[in-house]
């Protein structure tokens, strides 16, 4: 779950990680009154889940009113990499004499935490990564004992940061990780932290994301989610419960089981395809998880034709078969074509319930998908 | 022959009482798993499907002399669950659950490390050696014996894939679901030095999918340590970077790691064909045996 | 660090354990108004560090305001295994049909916590742990991790405990480790955790005991120190910052380093004489401190001589004999008789500053300790 | 030959700038030990008693390819600083200060059991081998080379014992101050295996003290695997029980474990002799010798 940047900041400050002051507004007149009241110069930045806001024309610094409301009118509303922005943060613009990069993540090669630190902040961190690798101090955490002091101190100094610095800055890292491992997060991030000619550190972007597994211990980091979620079919999933990514193609779908469901996607494209989402119903769906399924990718108006693959372990053929049945009664006419595979578990009894009116049935994976491809391409031509 | 289980391993269900714990026993009962125990705080003394339940872990494995669990405790008493099991201790933990928090299994990691004890999973299907013992929620009914060593990150594709194995005659000796975590205990290289060990295992299958560094790692691995013939296969091709499919661990990263093009080159180039298809994997390790 | 019964409930209280509703009284009256309020039958505990309590009549369970009066007016003011008694807790009686303990400890031998339960609780655990140690449940905690919830069932299940009341023992038990982790606990007990009809359980005595060394992260319970300090000497000798530990004999000690003080101590009774104190004044003592440690040792009536022994490391020679002259110039007569023998750095200097009016010198450790029985024996007689 | 130091080793002192850590830098060095570099955060580049200062222990290392270190670090940062030299890592660390908190010290020896890092301290007077090195506190005119190992929890209880071996002419291959903290890094049995393995160590004197378990430890260790001959030395025979004498893990339980005449019946079990006086301790290793 990825908290928004005035979220994340929001919750840096409770710990005590300096941010400049900021208001979030939702009109241009929240947006120019926040910035009277803050005082310019002041950055106004788009609160969407993009990476390089900047270049792309989410963040604009403004130094009087006029200059605000055009870019907060500019920005709001604005379309910024397929995102609708409907919030700015307004925030006090720092003076600053040099960028660092701090962040904490799971090194999952390692299984361990990692922390991090640069003295090239304020750039794409994942571009220094590659180009210069040196230029990032990490330091791996032992789980057991959480991160020492002397880490935090030995990945400032090793990135080369100034004596000057070096302390607040360990601090601040200290911090980032003790909130990174009480709040779950999955990454955070402070790129820019800025360092003004007085040699105060401040945190100019913020970025948390929280383990979705975890939110049911951090109730309200959770109650964020909502606010967070941008798309209306990923939030449909949400709601059911399903592990849904929309994607681009036009063939819709349905499986249980990552493995399964990521190589049915792979079978479309395989087959000439293209494939729309990724939906799956997980492990022992019924019926009304069935047609919940179907529902959401009948939603999707991209999808010309859906394939439904399950192998049954847990999940039973016949019970998703009258799950697809029940679901696609209701229509008088079957938004999109259905292709059915079932295998495994009670897969027989499945197929002989399935309604061969209503669906197409193939027995093996290849040619369900295969199937699939036709038909979609039948619709869209 | 196998590895990890077989006919003599006495295993301890933890989370028996649930209804997925019960559901789960029952099923590897019938395919002839020795349940000797289930382990649920506060309600020892009890029975389920005519095994006894313990209040503790260590008592299940002391007086009924296991020396393997399965787990299938909710994910927010997971991590303490296996913990449990390491300090029982025993020999092979089988951890069903998924949703367990990744920070949670990076202290249960770190602790395994020190241990003796196997840990297969979290977020896996279990492991299974055909006609002797199931750990875990695999549908034995598809599996067959024989000398084919399975290793997957995915439950279902580890079905479609034996299914296509066994439409061909070719037998599994253990098939081993690893889990789809970020974090999880026996990774490729642990289970490819146990299948190499293993005198009864002729070819080995990995199943791997986007998302980490393992099928890199396994590639170099079976390069320079790994005699029996290994066929692949990579779900994901078609995924974005930065969206989650499914798998918590399942995720192409932002800066393009973990992608399904890398895994298939290093494992093509340590010399493993890596099939299209599921059927395309079956093919490949008819050619090999 | 040891606090009181009333501190440590107070510690434990506030961290969730339940206890009896009580309240502290430093005079009958408040005693007596303490028990109206609370409601008989009540328990009356004397506030003193001494184990057993109870059956050096320390405790008493009284019904009505005549036996309050009586208890309290018998307790406060008697002298309890040479503890005086200033404050009484006044606590209500629970009715308890079983009683447990719980601990937490450093098990130094292994290097790591250990939490304990026992069915057996409301008598000496000590005693249980030599008569039948199986009857406790030990869990060795691992330090990097903490308890897991797990150890503490295993610890209560392994003890035997009734699985009515299990859940609950566990949950105080993980709340007694944790706080004997972050307050920086030596020992912490509950001993007996009552348990009542109705399956409730509450702590009805507590053990908590400080590592001093801690006390500087812990300042509230600091501020504790001097509130459970007893002995006018032990104070003065907090004060001064020397390790000091008064005891029968009539032979003062003074040395440096805890080994070799030890040593002079074991020296001291091997030649027939009985050590009065330990006294160590650590490493690189200057003149003012040698003039404390004489002063803590002549303030003491039970010292008829006293033996200086230092050899010196950091220590040098010349500094303990100029401070040794100039705290005994002071005196128009000698209060006791001292012997001095210095060795290591500066010693010769040292023998050479001394003024042989005031101390008398030995040039070995045997030699100056038979010196001060020989002196002290002839003082006692 | 000597165990743990010699003039090769290459040290780092934690805390150089502090006073304690600067004065005996300075005596170290007259010594003759190899001190390279100093380690304190934030006091990098700057120079003491000629020795370069770094910000960190692994860069001093790195820079000055050292392997000990010597900690005069407060205690409230103690724990710290030596999970930094476990980190760095070093061979060897000596840690002088005294006072540091009990559960630190059970922290840190959790992780340094895992390491290949040999922990001498907390609250020690260091390591010498007589004419080669010293890392700590000790004086080092007391001590004169040869072959007898010195094992001992308490600082001025060692020199009064050094100085009656040494009036007899009875030289010192490595002496070693293990500290008087009831958690410290190498023990009796880690110092014991040392001198043992040691050709050039003839006999070993233990100074041990009321408290724990170790002295009993060490003696039944000594019996199953020393060869070495071994003479004792227990102080605290007159100590009450419940009082801490001095070092914090100087002290007889209240439940009469750790008394002196546990310790001395054990040492003497296990044919130790055991003085009454410092003199009588080195009398018994002149008959050994």
């Amino acid at each position: 779950m990825r908290l928004h940047e005035y979220q994340a900041k929001e919750v840096f400050a409770e710990a005590g990680i300096p941010v400049p002051d900021a208001e979030l507004a939702r009109t241009v007149e929240e947006a120019v009154a926040a910035a009277e009241e803050i005082g310019y110069p002041v950055a106004i930045k788009a609160q969407v889940h993009v990476g390089g806001r900047g270049k792309a024309g989410g963040i604009e610094l403004v130094e009087n009113e006029t200059e605000a409301r055009e870019a907060a009118d500019r920005i709001l509303g604005m379309d910024l990499k397929g995102f609708h922005v409907d919030r700015v943060l307004v925030e006090d613009a720092v003076n600053f004499v040099n960028e660092v990069y701090v962040g904490v993540t799971m090194d999952r090669g390692v299984g361990r935490p990692v922390a991090m630190v640069s003295s090239r902040g304020g750039v794409n961190i994942e571009e220094v990564a590659e180009e210069d690798p040196d230029a990032i101090a990490r330091e791996h955490i032992d789980p057991a004992f959480g991160m020492h002091d002397f880490q935090a101190r030995k990945a400032v100094y090793d990135a080369g940061l100034d004596r000057d610095v070096a302390g607040d800055v360990a601090s601040i890292l200290t911090t980032l990780y003790d909130l990174w491992e009480e709040r779950d997060g999955a990454d955070a991030e402070i790129n820019p932290l800025m360092v003004t000619a007085d040699d105060e550190v401040i945190a100019a972007d913020a970025v948390f994301n929280i383990d979705g597994d975890a939110l049911f211990r951090q109730p309200d980091l959770a109650e964020l989610e909502d606010e967070a979620a941008e798309d209306d079919l990923e939030a449909k999933a949400n709601e059911y419960g399903f592990d849904y990514v929309r994607l681009d193609g036009n063939v819709g779908i349905i499986g249980n089981g990552a493995g399964l469901v990521m190589t049915t996607l792979d079978l479309v494209d395989y087959y000439g395809g293209a494939p729309a989402n990724f939906l799956d119903i997980g492990g022992g769906a019924k019926a009304e998880r069935v047609a919940n399924a179907l529902d959401m990718v009948f939603s999707d108006e991209n999808v010309d034709a859906v394939v439904f693959n399950i192998f049954g372990g847990i999940t039973r053929g016949d019970e998703v078969a009258n799950g697809i049945n029940s679901a696609l009664e209701q229509f008088d006419d079957i938004p999109k074509p259905v292709i059915v595979r079932l295998a495994g578990t009670k897969a027989e009894e499945g197929m002989e319930i399935l309604n061969t009116d209503l669906v197409q049935v193939e027995a093996t994976l290849e040619d369900a998908v295969q199937a699939a491809v036709a038909a979609a391409e039948e619709v869209d031509s | 022959m196998s590895v990890l289980v077989d006919e003599d391993t006495r295993v301890v269900v933890q989370g028996i009482t649930g209804g997925e714990g019960k559901f789960h026993t029952e099923q590897m009962l019938e395919y002839g798993t020795d349940v000797v125990a289930g382990a649920v705080p506060g309600k020892g003394g009890q029975e389920v499907a005519g095994v006894p339940v313990y209040d503790t872990v260590s008592r299940a494995a002391r007086e009924e002399d296991a020396d393997a669990s399965v787990l299938f405790v909710p994910p927010a008493f997971a991590a303490d669950a296996l913990f449990e099991a390491l300090d029982a201790p025993l020999d092979l933990v089988v951890a069903i659950t998924e949703g367990i928090p990744t920070q949670d299994m990076s202290r249960v990691y770190r602790r395994q490390q020190e241990t003796d004890t196997y840990l297969v999973g979290p977020n896996c299907p279990g492991v299974i050696t055909p006609g002797e013992a199931k750990l875990g929620i695999l549908p034995g009914n598809i599996f067959s014996g024989g000398s084919v060593g399975l290793i997957s990150r995915s439950g279902t594709l580890t079905y479609q894939v034996v299914d296509n194995l066994t439409e061909r005659g070719l037998g599994q000796s253990t098939a081993i679901g690893i889990g789809g975590d970020p974090i999880i205990g026996t990774d490729f290289i642990d289970a490819l030095e146990l299948f190499n060990a293993d005198s009864e295992t002729d070819a080995v299958v990995m199943c791997g999918e986007i998302g980490g560094e393992d099928e890199e790692d396994a590639a170099a691995y079976i390069d320079q340590h790994v005699d029996t013939p290994v066929v692949g296969f990579i779900a994901g091709r078609t995924a974005p970077p930065g969206k989650r499919m499914g798998h918590a661990g399942a995720i192409v990263s932002g800066s393009g790691t973990g992608t399904a093009e890398s895994k298939i080159n290093a494992l093509e180039a340590a010399g493993v064909p890596v099939g299209d298809t599921p059927e395309e994997v079956a093919d490949n390790v008819s050619d090999l045996l």
